[in-house]
């Protein structure tokens, strides 16, 4: 165990994962001498040399092709994006190339490319620094979608995208890279894709969110602890496949929902969401599921604290949910 | 060698002039003439099975049988195939048997990637050819991907890709000749400058003169070769799979051909380019001019020809028939191969829709 | 009035808009000469010359970053893409820079870009000739996207997008370009944008649909007529913004919801449906609302039937919603 | 002129060899001069309100002012500019006073840009200025797309656009030199060549020597200048501009310079570089070595830049006072020009955030 921020902590399980498997490699831009624009790739160029730690040229396309072409040869690459925002530029290899190889090529090749980025606002970044596209990536069959939200899971998360058979969005909620620091195993371990992880338990109302929404929803709950509204915190972890049963679980005990997430409204990640709930619980439904997001904008510059969902705008729907 | 000169052997009387001396013995030269007619009879057995509605979709090869084989026909089993969607004469050179082949154009059960591609969208892992996707150029940044892959472990790869004119000017062009260029990677990029994308002629497609000599802007060479002229074909990209193969690097080869035929069977090349260009360039069919520098060189005459032809009708005929007898992909397959793993809401849409099939929803509370 | 079908619509309207307005320009792959691949532009190079209709190099991204540019210029582009699968290789262009070019320069410069391309399934097109991505262009803030389901709507709605400040994305269902027609006047008209059509009265239960999945639909309202079942059908015509005064009326009056697109599922454009629905209606609710949509799956070439929603299928999900 | 042939006015003396004339009187090469000065303590006050906390990001030009000034100096008022993060000089060029660059910096109600974006990316309609994105590259194709338009509206403009050797990589450039050379349109592309895209070396960016060469791919001509000779940079873009406006088509200029700072405040180059090397590259500050030349020629003196330095350096301070006094655009001004209207589902975010705010819900049942 070591007090690992998310840095260290995926800078730790990118070193395990790259000694576990030599067919592992890393590139993106800035990826090698540097250690990445954020260092999460910190030194290890030095450790695994420059056949597996990869410069690219500044080309997001040239990154998530070379990756697909490196993984149908065998090897097992994790591509960075420096920004989740630059992931546009390679879209159409995401979608329309890394998520369908499987599939069109009836199983006989497969692209296991780990896509890491990091996403979401909070620093100051601006319209291209701070969005969060995971309705995108959760929108195209054939990718698995996961976000951590603490550097235990950011780790363990990691390590088991590397075992996975199917191409992997790695978001990384870049608020959280130096804010907090956690106890981490040193060695290898793995948390599941397609598990939530419940934070609080509470028998009130849901709140759902997942990434940099953690922390804030677990202050929330806190401040509504006070006014005796009991929260059941759920960090989905994986948003494809989802954790339905503990979604479903929660609903049938508080029968009450509020969804968080920093991504514009209108067909974000929290709309699927509700929708499935009430596919699967409406007659548990006590009332109408919430919504608390960024707002239906480019994602702002100096009045981002306003746009982003803030401590009292969920506590708000919090109170409004359980009063409804 | 610069990007402007076009590479031929054969002269304008199609047989080589004196000094040449072919690459390939005899046995080989005739191999690859049998495989640009077999390339061309089935291609235009494709486009009757279209007009009988048997085939949904083709895109025909003709005019550019030469470019197609003779740059595959370079490769050695252990190197990869990144091709499009006209070089059918590729896929067989590459021992891509005609019945597999169309048991992809029919998406049948029999088919490699379960019916869910168009026509001529194939791929085969034991083949070592990358799945065909239609967005155009795509698959050439893989190529370039694959082989950094191959230098990276060592491995004895060269890598072939095949694309058209319009392709050049997309990302995948873009980024694949740029990061093969500073890598210097062991991949050959073969371009069929076919002078059109669909309706879209040559010089409404790039300002530069040539194709090849886009690679000056990568850091490597161009070369452009007469494709028309199979010989000239094989002895270009030959060198350019040896180079690869020796570590010197990538080589872009510009074919220069034409597409005999429109686009594909859904285009009508009559709005947009004149008869008479296509009547000259037919003068210069790869077929009629390889055969004729056979001929000159006494290794083919014309009744072998006509049994050629008559053999590989009636082979074509009966994988037509084999292959086309095949049931569709089981309904199950629908959801396979999204994931190696089968997650719930997959399995919850394939048993719902099972269960629909059956008649069972929508009659229960 | 004359007999149209949806190219010959659409290509009335084109002649129309370039005619009113010469600061319109139509840019694509093959829309000049030859008039597109579906011939949506026969003939307008021949009227308006070849300054006015521009054959482009083969590169989505050009083709949007030059109407970016000519709109910068005073120009009203209309950007064709070849198939909706193809806008893939030009989101970047969409996203980080066509929605977002009026927010980020304080309103100083706009980019009123008509976008049209064919979508949808129908025509054995496989995995890249038959996507619906309505759902990635309605997450973004700053696209105003439409799709017609007749003749009339795509003449009228077009007619509209040109005169729109801000760019709209126009959907095409290719699946109707020739299958129909209709009566539709020769001269100048317009259906607004964010208005839906109520396409048949029902009191049971509501449809709610869009592009290819209306006369679908109109088919299984009769036939569910026949079980008794009145069906509410609605074809939205817009997504963004969405006509949801219309939704809410029906929702209110029917109380029961199905929603039908072709879309894979999952942050579909039926999420934000049903979730819109449960914010603003959730106590006139009387059932869960369903969705028939396509699999999450890449979109298949032989199986293309099996994939799509079906009649029946649609069917089935409007008796169990009424018997809910 | 070939593409690897550098082009200089200075020589290693910084005096200009005899037979050359400067195509610029004494006053504009004075204003040239003031200009560069400008922009270098400029941008070093912006790296010192950053260490302050008061600039949150921030991209300098120090050592490749020649470039952006010298260049955008060429530009008449009707033509246009689409820049990148770091030609401030060029904006100031333009005649964008520092107040209102502040007012973007800061991000305030005074920003043109109402504070939405992060600093540098100012835009400015009434200057001709496009607006800043980062996407790296995307600008240039929309250069391209504004000079077609100039084209089909037989419009006077000319347009100038500015990136990095890193955005050669990218989409925006190759498809935007790609239509400009197929239309051979009305601009002039200007790429500094500073050898790093943040830590990326030149060498890991292309396979070719020079950017210069990669016209060629476009059917057009690129030219390479010494981009710390400021006299060089104005001479080949001044001609540059003059073939675009007299329809000779598009050229693509090669600025070869270097960064002396870091990408931006947010970076750290000693883990990527080696102090010598930047060191090297200070002895040919651009604008030391313009001095050097304004002072043979017997234009400037010590005591006259002393003075310039110091009044420069107050009126930037006069400007940062005012510019950080205005207050934050307001709250409402989120949910503005995301179209030209309002539509209803903003309007009920606008509300429910001006009501949260006012404290009035979660209390109502
Ligand atoms: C990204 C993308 N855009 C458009 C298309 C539609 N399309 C298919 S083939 C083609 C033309 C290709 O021309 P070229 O590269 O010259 O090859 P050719 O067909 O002439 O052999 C076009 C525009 C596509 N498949 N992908
Ligand atoms: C599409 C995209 N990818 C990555 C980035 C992050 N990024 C910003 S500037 C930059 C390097 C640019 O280098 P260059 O073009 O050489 O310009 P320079 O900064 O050296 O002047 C990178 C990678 C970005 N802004 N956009
Ligand atoms: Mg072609
Ligand atoms: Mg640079």
């Amino acid at each position: 165990m070591s007090r690992m921020n998310m840095v260290e902590a995926l800078n730790n399980g990118l070193h395990l994962g790259m000694r576990e498997n030599e067919n592992v490699v890393l590139l993106g831009e800035d990826v090698g001498l540097l250690g990445g624009v954020f260092r999460v790739s910190a030194g290890l160029q030095e450790t695994f040399g420059t056949d597996r730690v990869l410069d690219t040229p500044l080309s997001e396309t040239g990154i998530i092709a070379s990756a697909i072409g490196m993984a149908l040869y065998g090897l097992r690459p994790i591509a960075e994006i420096q920004f989740a925002d630059f992931a546009f530029p390679a879209f159409d290899q995401i979608i329309n190339e890394l998520a369908k190889y499987r599939y069109r090529s009836g199983n006989q090749l497969t692209t296991p490319v780990l896509v890491r980025m990091p996403v979401g606002g909070g620093v100051g970044g601006g319209l291209y620094h701070s969005q969060s596209p995971e309705s995108h990536f959760a929108h195209t069959a054939g990718l698995k979608v996961v976000i951590p939200s603490n550097p235990y899971d950011a780790k363990g998360l990691l390590l088991a995208a590397l075992r996975e058979q199917d191409p992997v969005i790695f978001l990384e909620p870049k608020k959280l890279y130096r804010t907090t620091s956690a106890e981490v195993p040193d060695g290898a371990f793995t948390v599941p894709i397609g598990s939530a992880r419940r934070v609080r338990e509470g028998t009130d109302v849901t709140l759902i969110c997942y990434g940099a929404m953690v922390p804030l929803a677990e202050d929330v709950a806190r401040r509504a602890a006070e006014e005796q509204i009991q929260v059941d915190v759920l960090d989905l972890r994986s948003l494809l496949p989802l954790d339905i049963e503990t979604v479903l679980a929660s609903v049938q005990k508080t029968h009450r929902i509020v969804i968080v997430h920093e991504a514009p409204r209108t067909c974000g990640y929290g709309a699927e969401l509700a929708s499935l709930i009430v596919e699967k619980a409406f007659w548990s439904l006590d009332a109408p599921i919430l919504r608390v997001t960024g707002f239906d904008t480019p994602f702002p510059y100096r009045l981002e604290k306003e746009y982003l969902p803030t401590s009292d705008r969920i506590l708000d729907a919090l109170r409004t949910t359980v009063a409804a | 060698m610069s990007e402007t000169e076009l590479i031929r052997v054969l002269g304008d009387d199609d047989t080589s002039p004196a000094p040449y001396h072919p690459s390939l013995d005899d046995e080989s030269l005739l191999a690859l003439y049998r495989r640009m007619v077999q390339t061309r009879l089935f291609d235009a057995e494709m486009i009757r099975l279209h007009r009988q509605g048997r085939v949904s979709i083709y895109s025909s090869s003709e005019g550019e049988e030469a470019l197609a084989v003779a740059a595959a026909m370079t490769l050695s089993e252990e190197d990869w195939l990144f091709p499009d969607y006209r070089v059918s004469g590729a896929l067989f050179e590459r021992g891509v048997p005609m019945e597999e082949f169309l048991a992809q154009l029919f998406g049948t059960s029999k088919d490699l990637s379960k019916g869910r591609q168009i026509p001529t969208h194939y791929g085969s892992r034991q083949r070592h050819i990358a799945s065909i996707s239609s967005p155009v150029g795509n698959g050439i940044a893989h190529a370039v991907g694959f082989a950094w892959a191959a230098r990276i472990k060592k491995g004895p790869e060269v890598v072939l890709t095949f694309f058209g004119d319009g392709a050049t000017s997309e990302e995948g062009f873009h980024t694949g000749m740029n990061i093969a260029g500073v890598h210097k990677l062991p991949v050959v990029f073969v371009c069929r400058n076919n002078q059109y994308a669909i309706s879209v002629p040559f010089n409404l497609q790039t300002g530069s003169d040539t194709i090849a000599v886009k690679a000056k802007a990568y850091g490597f060479d161009g070369v452009r070769v007469d494709g028309t002229d199979a010989l000239a074909v094989h002895d270009v990209v030959r060198e350019a799979v040896e180079r690869a193969r020796k570590g010197g690097g990538p080589t872009l080869v510009e074919g220069v051909s034409y597409r005999h035929g429109a686009h594909s069977t859904s285009d009508d090349d009559t709005r947009y380019r004149k008869a008479a260009e296509a009547e000259a360039w037919r003068k210069r069919d790869p077929i009629d001019r390889f055969g004729r520098y056979l001929k000159s060189r006494g290794l083919w005459d014309d009744a072998r020809d006509a049994a050629l032809r008559e053999t590989l009708e009636s082979r074509i005929q009966t994988a037509v028939a084999e292959a086309e007898a095949a049931p569709p992909p089981p309904l199950e397959s629908l959801f396979d191969d999204v994931y190696d793993d089968l997650p719930w809401h997959l399995r919850e849409q394939r048993q719902d829709l099972t269960d629909h099939l059956r008649g069972l929803k929508g009659r229960k509370p």
